[in-house]
């Protein structure tokens, strides 16, 4: 259901390798049963016709690789960036994480990529192969002959589902239509459990938290999550752990995993799509970014190169931390 | 051969709960399952496999192997080892159960690891046959016959019964205490369910894979193939498939300060990340391309060098559908040698 | 088991400028507070990193309260603004995650308010106190 | 591991009497770390002293825990005790004991158990201190001033009377400011020329000072003690050093027809000009925006007739770099825009002026002479309306006015409003105001004269409307008092701008990294103790550009700018504080967080070059912090995601433990 | 009806703060009905912050207040007198229960010389 073709994205790689624009193209590569899609640095076009694809399951956020990827490769890399994945850009170019001049952003338009959990709770086990057609999934099993048609909207991954940004914040060139801004809905399930009573919110967390395995995937995956050395690896840093001792740990990695990207989350919702746990994380993000947006105005981190997170910055009046609970009753 | 009827299983989930801890897989949010210890309103989940292998039964993420206590200058050491009670579990996949046999190798053999043999003696493993694998099941590349589970006791689902058989003594035991439950039958349903099972088990898109060209001896043709850099160049280095693999046993041992003491524990670890294994001198693998293969060949070269020809990897499919990034050990095997057999 | 026999651990970090003057003036003019606030010196609020404040419920404390001194006054200019800022985010997260919230309070007091110290101390200590032992971010491991 | 000395001081009875300081010396004997604990009745006596000396002798101390009163009031005495000892004087650590437990818990065992948990935190502490030495750093013994007006002129002179060599960058072709456009100054109504030209002749003079007129400041590279200035010397296409001031190019000069700046464009210049009779220095320079021969090529009249051959067409900007220890900021100020307040006519009618238009119009040496005359007619205006508060104290309009009071401008309209009346008594004169304010030596005498002595018409109340009608100004205006509304056909209308920093002043404060409040005023580094210091280590602040100021005020700030700067350069070598933060460049990812809060512009960045864990190479962005300019506040160690940066003396891992130690 | 509670009801439904007022007198020197009118914009401002708000209720200066909102327009403090001036009166005609007159009897009053501002402002003052 994407609107932009492999084939448009496939050409346009081909042509800026050829004209030597670029010398290598970061793209998705295809896995084993059509939603397997892995991250590959293409170089030849040979290995772009075989191995490149374009699909609705192409959710990883290609932005942070640049942090790595810009020094190990000479001459310029070429992305392709979904319109969320370009604030994250934007957000690692403010924090001076990889050198612009190294790369050629090609912005692509994304109608929403599909969660493969959802689709497999709707399909069952033994996908052998995908399909698209129109707006739907044509998914065939290797227990049923005809193969089930799921609707592409009813399988997206929750922050396709309240998708922020249609519209590409960064690129050097775009390719197919530009997009909107998006009042979305995605603050809602934070207000849900603000509602909550202290100790329903408690449970909530204490519950999903505990299932958390410490696999850092959703920080490994994190594009504002490139610090040289993390806290959490570093011996030294006095919250270093390898393991979530009790619930404490638990608690505390979310909660500094959390505050360390406050202010400069983009809401891409990596760390909930590879959470393999399903904890949603995404809403610890997004609460930090629904009190900054309520206490200190509007921001989103990636909008535009260079601006100031909120957390680095202050005015003379803003409110105590106390008032952010009276306010809180005073909604209520 | 023992069955009894499906509507049953919660009576004899009960009967088992009477005389150890009983853990079956339950249903989580998602569709995904967990193992959760038996109690009234706890059922069977109909999902294929759990998301966290039951190796946590044996070798939990975390567990604490002593402690000392400070008073002042002076230090007490703690023996916090105690008794592990009995306990079992239930709907092991064949899979699973194989990978007991890949952690026994490395916990069983000299110096024996106690904290591990303590529990693998207490706990009874009841397997179950699987009749719907998924897409990423490639347990057959490793010899393993998701038809004949082993394990303690071997189960067989069919629409409406379930049927039993005990591989040991342990599991003649425990048969016995069930035995008001359930009835004598013969092998003729289970053997109808294992010829279905097989025929399901060749529409598997993975179902050619093979481990042949792998193995011990083949450290030399492998460790420089060229196709590392390309295999581990997207990998993020996070813990997940090594966390949910059943057959990882890498561990690390640290100190907690409690301020009044000092808690030595281990925990899992993971070849993936950057302070694995770290020394003095600092560490061994450098780049995550090192530390990627070093996973890869772990499982399916040096493992089987020392454990005759054993692989370490059971093919349980959960690193294919939890990998971040989908990179795994099917792509890895098909890249650099893994031959398709025609 | 009482609940009210649960003397609660009380951890201040005060600015050297301001706050902590205003506790050593309270000090100087024998205005009594619990003995269970425990006072950290920082050279400015905005030193207090979220770290130390999960740090000490681990070890056991029961609240944490961090005075600096009063906006526009601070000795580095904007250190108790960025301190506001952090603290607002963070208090608003352990909510969020079901900690009590009156375990954690920023005060601000400066070095002329000694009566204000002992004064937020006392009513600070009585509110931890009300809650009980803090359960929601202990570490059972460091209470042995 | 430190050999740590516990001393426990009793304070007479003051921490004796709460506290058992037998049982707290006993009691943290058996401390990790601790080799020595005692305690006596004075620790910051003499013999008290004393005995932690004998004791870090006796016991090869490396860290002393002294269990006392505050730190405020004995940290530095123990510390100069350590230092005696032979041991760094950082390497101490205070138990507060007194202040914070035995003065204000009463009960024994209660202040006994409290000062031991206080006295295991410090020693906690202390087992992680680390030697501290103060940095140093040496001072470059010249100063920049950057403006020359009243203010920056004032502090020049005072800094080369101290005998330190002092530059001062001018934008125009003259130094002098708004001073030199003023006629007359309140309250002594001395001539402004009278008294500001002396000085800038002392400028001119003086051999310590240097005068880069026509320049601006390009680039700043630096901290306190050690800034590393570049000035842009524009071009003025005439040669400073040659040129007589004689005047003759100006005459002769084709292009006559040059807005004036200096007259506020009440009249013409040539295109090449001398700003006024006294400027300083006294040098011609071409605008090359008017001037045919830059422009086209055509004419050269004034080359022609320089006798001194100073003209050089060819003339290019220079880039001049020079060292400073300290840098003044004498931006100054500008009268606001009147064009977005239509309901003055500012735009529509050429009688309707600024005060400081008014200024130039009364000056003997402005457009006319000194004689009084309506722009638009030259006829002697009769009746005069001055508005005060234009723009002032104007909080709904923010795009157009400025919400603070603009101070000066009260009292020169009572100024323009008696000169008038003095000297053309005929002329009727309003003033109308919301609030007259002269809190000044001399000044509301000053008000009162004009109104009683001169008849001055002062109502309280605000124009609303001006509407040029005819030859005549249409007034409605309120008077609330008489709760009438007025209608004044007057000639002229004044109004009393607001004034606002100069343009200059805010990519100046950016490249100072000195802060800057919402309406660009520089903000001092403490509003009553810290005045003329900028929080900006080695930036000072002299004149409106901190604020809206008069002239003695600003002189004064002037002065006291000065004071600051001599105290500054007089020192050999600048020695810091060593609790500063200091970023670990393995960890630091370049993000540039901790730039963002940090108050005094302490950290910058570098690229530096990194060997990788696969032994190649990466250049890598990484903070460095400047231990000169870093005071030390520990903002940045928060904002440091990686945890890159900490703070000497109050590390995150010695506040941790002390956390550790009191929920032990 | 108590002052202090019609103070505040005209506060909160004119949205006008006008402690902020600092006495300039320019909403009044701007008041093109200012002859017309007893009570003059600076004087709604201070007498409904004093609470002296009666006088205001019975005078015709309620309806001489054109609409115009130069007041508002040139206040430099936003004030905003003229929304006061509308609480007012909108005060008084919720009291007696009726307008001063309808909209449709605007028209009628018309003559040459009205400008087109006022036609707009009557509009507006009247059809509530």
């Amino acid at each position: 259901m994407q609107t932009i073709t492999k084939q448009q994205l496939l050409d346009k790689a081909d042509s800026l390798l050829a004209n030597g624009t670029v010398t290598a193209v970061l793209g998705w590569s295809k896995g084993e049963f059509g939603y397997d899609v892995t991250p590959k640095m293409f170089t030849t076009k040979e290995d772009l016709e075989q191995n490149f694809v374009w699909n609705d399951f192409c959710g990883v956020n290609f932005s942070k690789y640049l942090v790595s990827k810009t020094d190990r490769f000479e001459g310029k890399i070429l992305v392709f960036l979904k319109p969320c994945d370009t604030y994250s850009f934007n957000q690692l170019l403010t924090e001076h994480r990889f050198d612009r001049e190294k790369v050629y952003a090609v912005g692509i338009p994304c109608e929403g990529m599909v969660d493969v959990s959802k689709l497999k709770a709707a399909t069952g086990d033994g996908i052998s192969e995908i399909k698209e057609d129109g707006d739907n999934l044509l998914v065939t099993t290797i227990y049923e002959d005809e193969p089930a048609t799921v609707p592409c909207r009813d399988v997206l991954l929750e922050r396709c589902i309240n998708c922020k940004s249609k519209k590409h914040v960064a690129y050097d060139e775009l390719l197919g239509d530009e997009g909107e801004i998006i009042d979305s809905a995605r603050f809602d399930e934070v207000a849900q459990i603000e509602a909550m009573t202290p100790d329903e919110r408690f449970a909530f967390w204490q519950n999903e938290l505990s299932r958390c395995i410490r696999c850092n995937a959703c920080r490994d995956a994190c594009p504002a999550c490139t610090c040289e050395k993390c806290v959490f690896d570093n011996p030294n840093s006095g919250v270093e752990n390898k393991a979530p001792a009790n619930s404490f740990e638990e608690k505390m990695f979310h909660i500094i995993r959390a505050y360390h990207v406050a202010g400069r989350c983009t809401d891409c919702g990596e760390c909930s799509r590879v959470c393999p746990q399903n904890i949603p994380l995404h809403l610890l993000n997004r609460k930090f970014i629904k009190d900054i947006n309520e206490f200190y105005g509007e921001y989103q981190a990636g909008a535009e190169v260079g601006s100031r997170a909120p957390l680095v910055d202050y005015t003379t009046d803003d409110l105590e931390p106390g008032e952010v609970f009276d306010r809180r009753d005073m909604d209520a | 051969m023992r069955k009894c009827s499906l509507d049953t299983i919660n009576a004899i989930f009960e009967a088992i709960a009477k005389t150890a801890k009983l853990y079956i897989p339950a249903d989580d949010k998602d569709g995904s399952a967990v193992y959760k210890q038996w109690e009234e309103g706890v059922l069977w989940s109909n999902a294929l496999n759990t998301v966290r292998s039951p190796k946590d039964f044996f070798f939990p993420q975390m567990e604490t192997l002593m402690e000392f206590k400070t008073e002042g200058k002076n230090i007490e050491v703690i023996d916090t080892r105690s008794e592990t009670e009995d306990f079992v579990i239930f709907g092991v996949r064949a899979c699973d159960v194989k990978s007991f046999e890949v952690l026994d190798r490395v916990f069983l053999t000299e110096p024996v690891d106690s904290y591990y043999a303590a529990r693998r003696e207490k706990g009874v493993i009841v397997s179950t046959a699987c009749a719907k694998p998924a897409e990423t099941c490639f347990c057959k590349t490793f010899g393993i016959s998701p038809e004949e589970p082993a394990g303690d006791i071997s189960t067989w689902k069919t629409e409406n019964e379930i049927f039993f058989k005990a591989n040991t003594p342990k599991g003649e035991a425990l048969l016995e205490k069930i035995a008001g439950l359930t009835e004598e039958c013969d092998e003729t349903a289970v053997d109808s369910q294992k010829e279905k099972i097989a025929k399901v088990m060749d529409k598997l898109p993975l179902k050619d894979l093979t481990t042949d060209g792998f193995g011990g001896g083949k450290t030399d043709e492998f460790f420089n193939h060229p196709a590392w850099d390309e295999l581990s160049g997207s990998c993020l280095g996070c813990g997940t498939c090594t966390f949910v693999c059943p057959t990882c046993q890498c561990y690390d041992i640290k100190d907690f300060n409690t301020g009044n003491g000092v808690i030595r524990f281990r925990c899992w670890d993971s070849c993936m990340y950057s302070e694995f294994t770290k020394m003095a001198h600092g560490n061994n693998r450098l780049t995550q391309k090192e530390r990627f293969r070093q996973r890869f060949m772990h499982k399916l070269v040096y493992y089987p060098e020392n454990n005759e020809g054993l692989f370490s990897c059971v093919g349980c499919g959960r690193c294919l559908s939890k990998c971040p990034i989908s990179m795994n050990i099917v792509k890895v095997m098909k890249k650099i040698g893994g031959k398709m057999s025609e | 088991m009482q609940v009210n026999e649960h003397k609660p651990l009380i951890v201040a970090f005060c600015c050297n400028w301001c706050s902590y003057a205003g506790a050593d003036l309270a000090g100087n003019n024998r205005l009594n507070y619990p003995a269970d606030v425990k006072i950290i010196r920082v050279p400015c609020s905005c030193r207090v990193n979220p770290m130390f404040i999960l740090r000490a419920f681990q070890r056991g404390a029961d609240g944490v309260i961090i005075c600096g001194c009063h906006p526009g006054d601070c000795h580095y200019t904007s250190g108790n603004y960025y301190t506001r800022r952090r603290m607002a985010a963070l208090f608003s997260m352990l909510d969020f995650l079901g900690i009590e919230k009156e375990r954690t309070r920023v005060e601000w007091v400066s070095a002329a308010e000694g009566a204000k110290f002992a004064a937020t101390m006392n009513d600070f200590v009585e509110q931890v106190t009300a809650l009980g032992e803090n359960k929601r971010l202990e570490d059972l491991r460091c209470k042995r | 591991m430190q050999r740590v000395g516990v001393f426990v001081c009793w304070c007479g009875s003051n921490i004796a009497g709460t506290v058992d300081v037998q049982a707290v010396s006993e009691a943290l004997k058996s401390e990790p770390g601790v080799v020595f604990s005692a305690n006596y009745q004075y620790m910051c006596s003499q013999a008290g002293q004393d005995m932690i000396k004998e004791a870090v002798k006796e016991h090869n101390l490396t860290g002393i825990v002294v269990c006392s009163c505050s730190p405020r009031m004995h940290e530095a005495t123990f510390r100069k005790t350590a230092a005696a000892a032979g041991i760094n004087p950082y390497m101490v650590e205070i138990a507060n004991i007194r202040e914070q437990c035995s003065w204000v818990h009463k009960d024994i065992a209660t202040g006994t158990e409290k000062a031991i948990i206080l006295g295991k935190a410090a020693i906690a502490k202390v087992n992680l201190n680390t030697p501290l030495t103060p940095g140093e750093s040496p001072v470059t013994k010249r100063a920049l001033v950057i403006g020359g007006g009243i203010a920056g002129i004032q502090t020049a002179l005072d800094i080369a009377d101290a005998g330190f060599p002092v530059d001062i960058v001018e934008t125009k072709p003259t130094i002098g400011g708004k001073m030199a456009q003023l006629d007359k100054t309140f309250p002594t109504l001395d001539c402004a020329a009278c008294i500001l030209t002396p000085k800038m002749v002392d400028v001119a003079q003086n051999e310590k000072i240097r005068i880069f007129s026509y320049s601006e400041v390009s680039e700043i590279k630096g901290f306190v003690g050690n800034f590393d200035v570049t000035i842009k010397k524009n071009a003025r296409y005439v040669k400073e050093d040659i040129c007589t001031g004689c005047g003759a190019c100006v005459e002769k000069c084709p292009m006559k027809k040059v807005p004036n700046e200096f007259n506020l464009g009440m009249d013409n210049r040539s295109a090449i000009y001398i700003p006024f009779a006294q400027a300083v220095p006294k040098v011609a320079t071409i605008d090359p925006n008017a001037c045919n021969m830059l422009k086209n090529g055509k004419c050269g009249l004034c080359a022609r007739v320089c006798t001194a051959g100073a003209i050089d067409y060819t003339q290019k900007d220079e880039y001049i770099n020079e060292k400073y220890g300290a840098i003044v900021v004498a931006t100054g100020f500008n009268p606001i825009s009147m064009d977005k307040f239509d309901e003055f006519a500012y735009n529509q009618s050429k009688d309707v002026i600024t005060s400081l238009e008014f200024e130039r119009l009364t000056n003997a040496a402005g457009p006319t002479a000194g004689h009084l005359e309506r722009p638009s007619d030259g006829k002697s205006p009769k009746t005069i309306v001055f508005v005060q508060c234009v723009g002032s104290r104007c909080d709904a309009c923010a795009e157009k006015g400025k919400e603070y009071c603009s101070k000066i401008c009260c009292m020169y309209t009572a100024k323009h409003a008696m000169l008038t009346r003095d000297k053309y008594p005929d002329t009727e004169v309003y003033v109308f105001y919301i609030d007259v304010r002269t809190p000044g030596k001399n000044f509301d005498e000053f008000y009162r004269r004009a109104v009683e002595e001169y008849g001055v018409k002062y109502v309280k109340g605000m124009v609303g409307k001006v509407t040029p009608e005819g030859d005549k100004l249409k007034v409605q205006a309120s008077d609330l008092i008489a709760n009438k509304q007025l209608h004044i056909d007057a000639d002229l209308v004044v109004l009393a701008a607001a004034i606002e920093p100069d343009k200059s002043a805010r990519p100046l404060a950016t490249m100072l990294t000195a802060s800057m409040d919402t309406n660009d005023f520089f903000t001092e580094a403490h509003p009553k103790l810290r005045p003329v210091e900028s929080p900006t280590a080695g930036v000072f602040l002299s004149g409106a550009c901190q604020g809206p100021k008069d002239i003695p005020e600003t002189v004064s700030q002037a002065g006291a700018a000065a004071s600051k700067v001599i105290g500054l350069l007089a020192k050999d070598k600048l020695t810091g504080n060593p609790c500063v933060a200091h970023s670990n460049e393995l960890m630091c990812n370049g993000c540039s967080s901790c730039e963002k809060v940090c108050a005094y512009g302490a950290i910058t960045y570098e690229n530096k070059e990194f060997r990788m864990p696969d032994r190649t190479t990466k250049i890598r962005r990484v903070a460095v912090v400047n231990p000169a300019v870093c005071q030390g506040c520990g903002a940045c160690t928060v904002a440091c995601p990686s945890g890159a940066m900490d703070l000497n003396g109050f590390a995150s891992n010695q506040i941790m433990a002390e956390v550790d130690a009191i929920c032990k | 009806m108590n002052n202090q509670y019609l103070r505040e009801e005209l506060i909160r439904q004119s949205g006008v703060n006008p402690k902020k007022c600092m006495k300039c007198g320019k909403c009044s020197a701007t008041c093109p009905a200012y002859d017309e009118m007893e009570y003059h914009p600076h004087q709604f401002v201070s007498m409904v912050e004093s609470g002296d708000i009666e006088p205001l209720l019975q005078s015709e200066s309620l309806y001489k207040c054109l609409s115009c909102f130069a007041c508002i327009e040139r206040c430099p403090r936003g004030v905003e007198p003229a929304k006061l001036v509308e609480a007012v009166r909108l005060s008084a005609i919720r009291k007696q229960g009726e307008n001063r007159m309808t909209a449709n009897d605007v028209p009628a009053l018309l003559d040459e010389d009205t400008p087109q501002q006022l036609l707009v402002s009557a509009f507006r003052k009247y059809s509530k």
